[in-house]
């Protein structure tokens, strides 16, 4: 149980700020005044790819794969570092976090070398395809087929179908798409991982506009759309254990970064409310002393388990607790703003903390709603028991 | 003593549910409250042969003398919808003119809002929203014979639109009404960029607006005239709320996922079940409100206070679970679902938010000098 | 939609204060020092019995039973009255709310003849015997067994079992059982409502210690105990249908007593907060508030449930809303008190509250649990699918 | 950077749970609380044998020398079960004397303490039970080369029994702490008719006691004291917070209502899931609270608070859902989920309550000045 940073990783938290400090108070001085997750992004990209080839999207990966083998302090330190320098979340978000570990854990020679590179280095954008408009909490629902057919270079995936909420897909070249095989399959059997190019015939990218106005997710319609046969992670019909390969990947080290995240956003309320005077309301300051102390408390439950071996309880409580302290969060800047704050006028403090709080209605639906995390939680947890077969 | 509507307020309920189903819908609703007036003329046009901006206005100047359980009946069908209309602003303009006109200026503008030929709106607080006497951001000068009127007002229902303001200004630091009709020199009004965007709010401005003297009203009525408000207001959430929990239990009976419809779930039944409390109790507190407006008026400022607080619980959360239990599909700006949302984040803080109607009740029980700090 | 009474209620009402003021403040004085709702029994019943002699008991019953026909309104006054009056709730109220219109509704009229009188009059003080060991929420889980044998006198039911959770069955005289008179039946078929003397031999009951301190509640013991063949409510096999005919007699005027009760309660917790200064917090004097409100709103629910027709959703929320409003009231009390409040000693403001604040919790598991409610609402009052039937 | 014991504390862990699973248990527990003394002497000369009464006595008085870390395991361990013991009240007292005494003080009480010869506890508020500086309600006055004390003291935990009572008094209105040892003339002690029946606590009475000069400590350390009692506390409360979700959780498997275990039905499940939150938070935010001790004391104060406020939630809440999911059963004086209940109510407040931990969170925020009226 030690909180201090040994000399060499303080030596490493040094270089950071020093390369981070040196880019955006250069080349990439604009790129700290974005916010919001769904803009800005013709100037994010330029920005990521600069941090894809200074190494530092790969840096937890084998040196096999471009890495530098980064331990789980070094990354802590990258991601406050990250955090703390204002500059915004990564719209590669997807391929970093989620389908370059896929790749690592499921992929071939042939896939790594082909594709682990360019993720890193934001050449390739990725898109997760793996909901679909019946396959939401009931992932195993999946309908969209593909079907292996000749053509003149060689076999080909053909597929047919319509996938949803795709973050960032109207950006990506390539998707990770969880499809049905094998004709006539029920639920999570007859299922495969196909990596499938976006940019081709067949494939239809339609942004969806969320309740708050922007838009991250996608509607992706699939008619006719190819790939190569050789474009299967895994094997053909283990696509749900790599898909729940995929799903654990979600609470890695970039929780850590999210929580500089949410560290900036109680910053922003705190600072509004001794302005405005909001935090002389004993309820308002009460609300924003527990805040904080979630806060807090929420960093330590993502150290205990990425420092711990295994699944922990603590891991699989931390998507519903940060879910909801971030939705209590928006409302609670929402009462900090007053009814001013329902004036939202364009790079005022009303504007973007108005955001913040319609964006957090999302937390509790996607990457598992609150009920499957706590179905997770129960079960897989606490050990309880499944429910009878007819009510899954 | 009687629990249940007579036969003639339920022949009002049906016909207001018939004319919001037929005027309702997203699509309509969505272009109405985006459209510059902030509402449908034409639909405004049909309440006004039903009668309903008559409600409130007393049978000597034209209107139907009826009370607030009929207002709130056609209040809470609107509300159901998230139909926009003059109704709301009109209603309490025509009350502020019941309590404080005098003769004279309620036989000059009632007969007017009866008939459908003015609307009418009121500007209680200042630009922060608050509604605190001490709030109130608009001030009247005596000049010559009559006053003028500076300063501002801020989260004016339909005030870009409305024929008549009734302007909370402070005299000599006391609240007075003052009658400003729209067009008046010295008046400026703008539409906010609001987060509710199913109805109008207006930011005001007054520049040495010329106000004589049989413009202004009698004063001390400011508490009423915000009960009224809260009251009329808390009945447009509490259907609003209703609605909100209709749409996702329908919804919880026909999604279907792993193999059955996930309002079989108990996590979702659950779930739903508590907002029908909420939904119950609202309805509970908006009738019990409008009875006592009618009937028990020294009970009406506590129970439309606590009609308030119940109803901004019912549509905050009801509309809240409305998009997390639709899921993906309940986020979509296409979905109705942040609209009633938006809805409801607005109309809790809109008259006095949570904190503004505890006081109110605090005061009635005693509390008074305890709570002053908490206000 | 009106709120006042008319000049004949309120006659009705002078006239119930009248006789409540003049009993109370002479040869009944002393009830009113009685709190908590397993004191004083011996004091009690002398002054139920008074009540049910002077037919306040029977109130609204038919004539024929010796009752005034009282309408609602009427009703409603006189527990109006009566809570304000400060006398204690009743021992004898299963008997009056749950049995006696039980007899009315299903009892043949040798059992109406037999029974309703000294139900009224409280001679027979009755026990409710449905719950068991292992029928709790799933009450059909009945266990206990009766029999039909031969005896000299005629034929007699014996019955082996045992029962749980039964209020006041220490005072009884009488019990009401729910039991399985068809061998080898399962689930709600083949059950029986027996009326048994529980003064017998093969009875044996044992209060219940609670975790307040009191024991309001008992567990009862059959074995081979006997009624006489006669002594069945309904026909034999129909006791499912009998019992779901009781339990929508627990919603009834009593309901606005018991608000009455709820209404002193919040009454004592403000004069303690406005004495002891708890009342100048902010958070605590928003929280009496909103009790208050919650509390008035509570009232006209009941009045809706009451003067509406048939079971409204209003109904079928109310038990879960103000076992809700109950426990969070006891919190309340708490806090007012402060730490003092752990600290109690008899007849201190402290001892009474905290008492509340105990017994408060078993408010959501007795008479179906919380989630036994929400189950209703959502599948009788919203009208969703029951879950699939091995979840049931 | 580490999150996990080192190998030498995962052994004082596994030790301390099989001494309180040999001695723990209802009837013990339960015999221990309601004994004159509040805990098992026999107990308590176990846990001395094991070292617990050294861990925070440095290595110079015969101690151990260990750090909160250490303490807060055997704490845990003994929360779990609600074993009562002077564990908390003397590791505390030791705290105070390592904090404030004089180098002779502490070599006086100290080896005595670490040698389990002498219990001890502290009494740092008057018989509000509030523990700002104001609330202390013992007073100290020069009388001669020493002084003496009046006053009173209440929530002294085994205040009746401990053998040395450090005790926060007022000097000129700046709090001292004073060392009083049983038995001195004019202490008296009575101990309170508690809702916490597993562990004991008393008031106190200072009738003119003698208080020679070396028995007064150096001043300013009384928020300090307060943090490590919270943050010991916290740790106790953890450990009884998880038990509780444990036991339910164990319940839940086994209870068979409609045909399946109740922890089977998704109501049931989520609530568990939602006490598995509060109690994993309040993990966290323990052993965070216990490594800033003991290595970033400058975050200590804001961390204490924290985990008390965090440890507190889980076991109010895991406790009242302790009674509910049981049953009837759970309400019954015979099942434990009632004692579990009284501490979390008692234990929340002792040493501070809820308002008292926002308000050392929203002073280390900069929110100082603003939350001074809502303390």
């Amino acid at each position: 149980m030690r909180l201090d940073f040994t000399p060499e990783q303080e030596a490493f938290r040094a270089e950071v700020r020093t390369w981070l400090d040196a880019q955006l108070s250069g080349e990439f001085a604009h790129i700290r005044e974005i916010q919001g997750i769904s803009e800005g992004a013709e100037q994010r990209f330029p920005w990521e790819r600069h941090l894809g080839r200074a190494g530092w999207n790969q840096l937890s990966w084998p040196k096999a794969f471009g890495g530098r083998e980064a331990n789980l302090f070094e990354q802590v330190i990258f991601h406050e570092e990250y955090a703390r320098s204002g500059a915004p979340g990564r719209l590669s978000h997807v391929g970093l976090e989620l389908v370059a570990p896929t790749i690592m854990a499921f992929g071939n020679d042939e896939q790594r070398q082909r594709f682990l590179k360019p993720t890193a280095e934001v050449e390739i954008i990725w898109a997760q395809l793996f909901s679909e408009p019946n396959a939401g909490s009931d992932l195993a629902n999946v309908q969209t087929r593909a079907r292996l057919e000749d053509r003149p270079g060689g076999q080909v995936w053909v597929l047919e179908g319509q996938k949803i909420w795709s973050s960032f897909a109207q950006y990506s070249q390539w998707g990770m798409a969880l499809v049905r095989t094998e004709p006539g399959s029920v639920g999570s059997k007859g299922l495969s991982m196909l990596l499938i190019p976006l940019d081709a015939k067949g494939v239809d990218i339609r942004p969806i506009r969320q309740m708050s106005g922007g838009s991250s997710f996608n509607e992706v319609f699939l008619d006719g759309a190819e790939t190569a046969a050789a474009n299967v992670l895994g094997a053909a019909g283990e696509g749900w254990k790599v898909a729940m390969g995929t799903l654990t990947f979600e609470r890695g080290v970039s929780t850590l970064g999210q929580q500089m995240g949410f560290r900036n956003e109680l910053d922003h309320i705190l600072r509004v409310a001794k302005e405005n005077g909001a935090a002389r309301n004993p309820g308002i300051a009460k609300r924003l002393a527990r805040a904080q102390a979630e806060l807090r408390t929420m960093r330590y439950t993502a150290l205990r388990m990425l420092g711990g071996s295994g699944l922990s309880l603590a891991g699989l409580t931390y998507k519903l607790y940060y879910t909801s302290w971030h939705q209590r969060l928006g409302e609670l800047a929402m009462d900090v703003l007053g009814p001013a704050g329902e004036i939202a006028v364009p790079g005022s403090d009303a504007y973007r903390l108005q955001k913040m709080y319609l964006e957090s209605r999302s937390d509790s639906i996607w990457a598992g709603t609150s009920q499957i995390q706590r179905n997770i939680i129960a079960e897989r947890g606490l050990g309880l028991p499944r429910e009878g077969k007819a009510a899954r | 003593m009687s629990f249940i509507f007579t036969d003639e307020q339920t022949m009002l309920l049906d016909a207001a549910t018939r004319l919001v189903e037929e005027n309702g819908g997203s699509a309509a609703v969505r272009a109405a409250g985006a459209s510059d007036r902030g509402y449908d003329a034409a639909v405004w046009q049909q309440m006004v042969e039903m009668g309903w901006s008559a409600i409130v206005v007393p049978e000597a100047q034209g209107g139907l003398g009826l009370g607030q359980v009929e207002l709130s009946i056609v209040a809470a069908a609107a509300g159901r919808a998230l139909l926009p209309s003059p109704l709301l602003s009109t209603a309490i303009a025509a009350r502020a003119l019941v309590l404080a006109g005098t003769p004279a200026q309620q036989d000059r503008w009632l007969p007017q809002i009866a008939a459908g030929e003015l609307t009418a709106t009121v500007a209680l607080t200042g630009v922060e929203g608050c509604y605190r006497p001490g709030d109130v951001a608009a001030t009247l000068r005596t000049d010559g014979d009559g006053y003028r009127l500076d300063g501002s007002a801020g989260f004016v229902l339909d005030g870009h639109d409305a024929g008549l303001i009734i302007v909370a200004a402070k005299l000599d630091g006391e609240i007075r009404f003052v009658a400003v009709p729209r067009g008046e020199a010295g008046l400026s009004a703008e539409r906010l960029p609001w987060l509710d965007i199913t109805r109008a709010a207006a930011r005001l401005g007054f520049d040495n607006v010329t106000v004589p003297a049989d413009a202004v009203m009698a004063g001390g009525r400011f508490a009423d005239v915000l009960a009224f408000a809260n009251a009329t207001l808390a009945a447009e959430q509490m259907g609003a709320a209703a609605a909100a929990l209709d749409i996702t239990v329908d919804y919880a009976k026909q999604r279907v996922q792993f193999g059955q419809p996930i309002g079989a779930f108990q996590a979702v039944k659950h779930a739903l079940a508590d907002l029908a409390l909420l939904v119950e109790a609202a309805t509970s507190a908006v009738w019990y409100a409008a009875a006592c407006a009618d009937q028990r008026p020294e009970e009406f400022a506590e129970a439309a206070a606590t009609a308030k607080l119940m109803a901004s619980d019912a549509i905050v959360k009801c509309s809240a679970d409305m998009i997390h239990y639709h899921g993906g599909i309940g986020y979509t700006w296409e979905h109705d679902a942040h609209l009633y949302f938006r809805r409801g984040r607005t109309s809790a803080s809109l008259f006095g938010d949570a904190d503004a109607q505890t006081k109110i009740i605090a005061d009635a029980i005693g509390l008074g000098a305890e709570t002053n700090d908490a206000a």
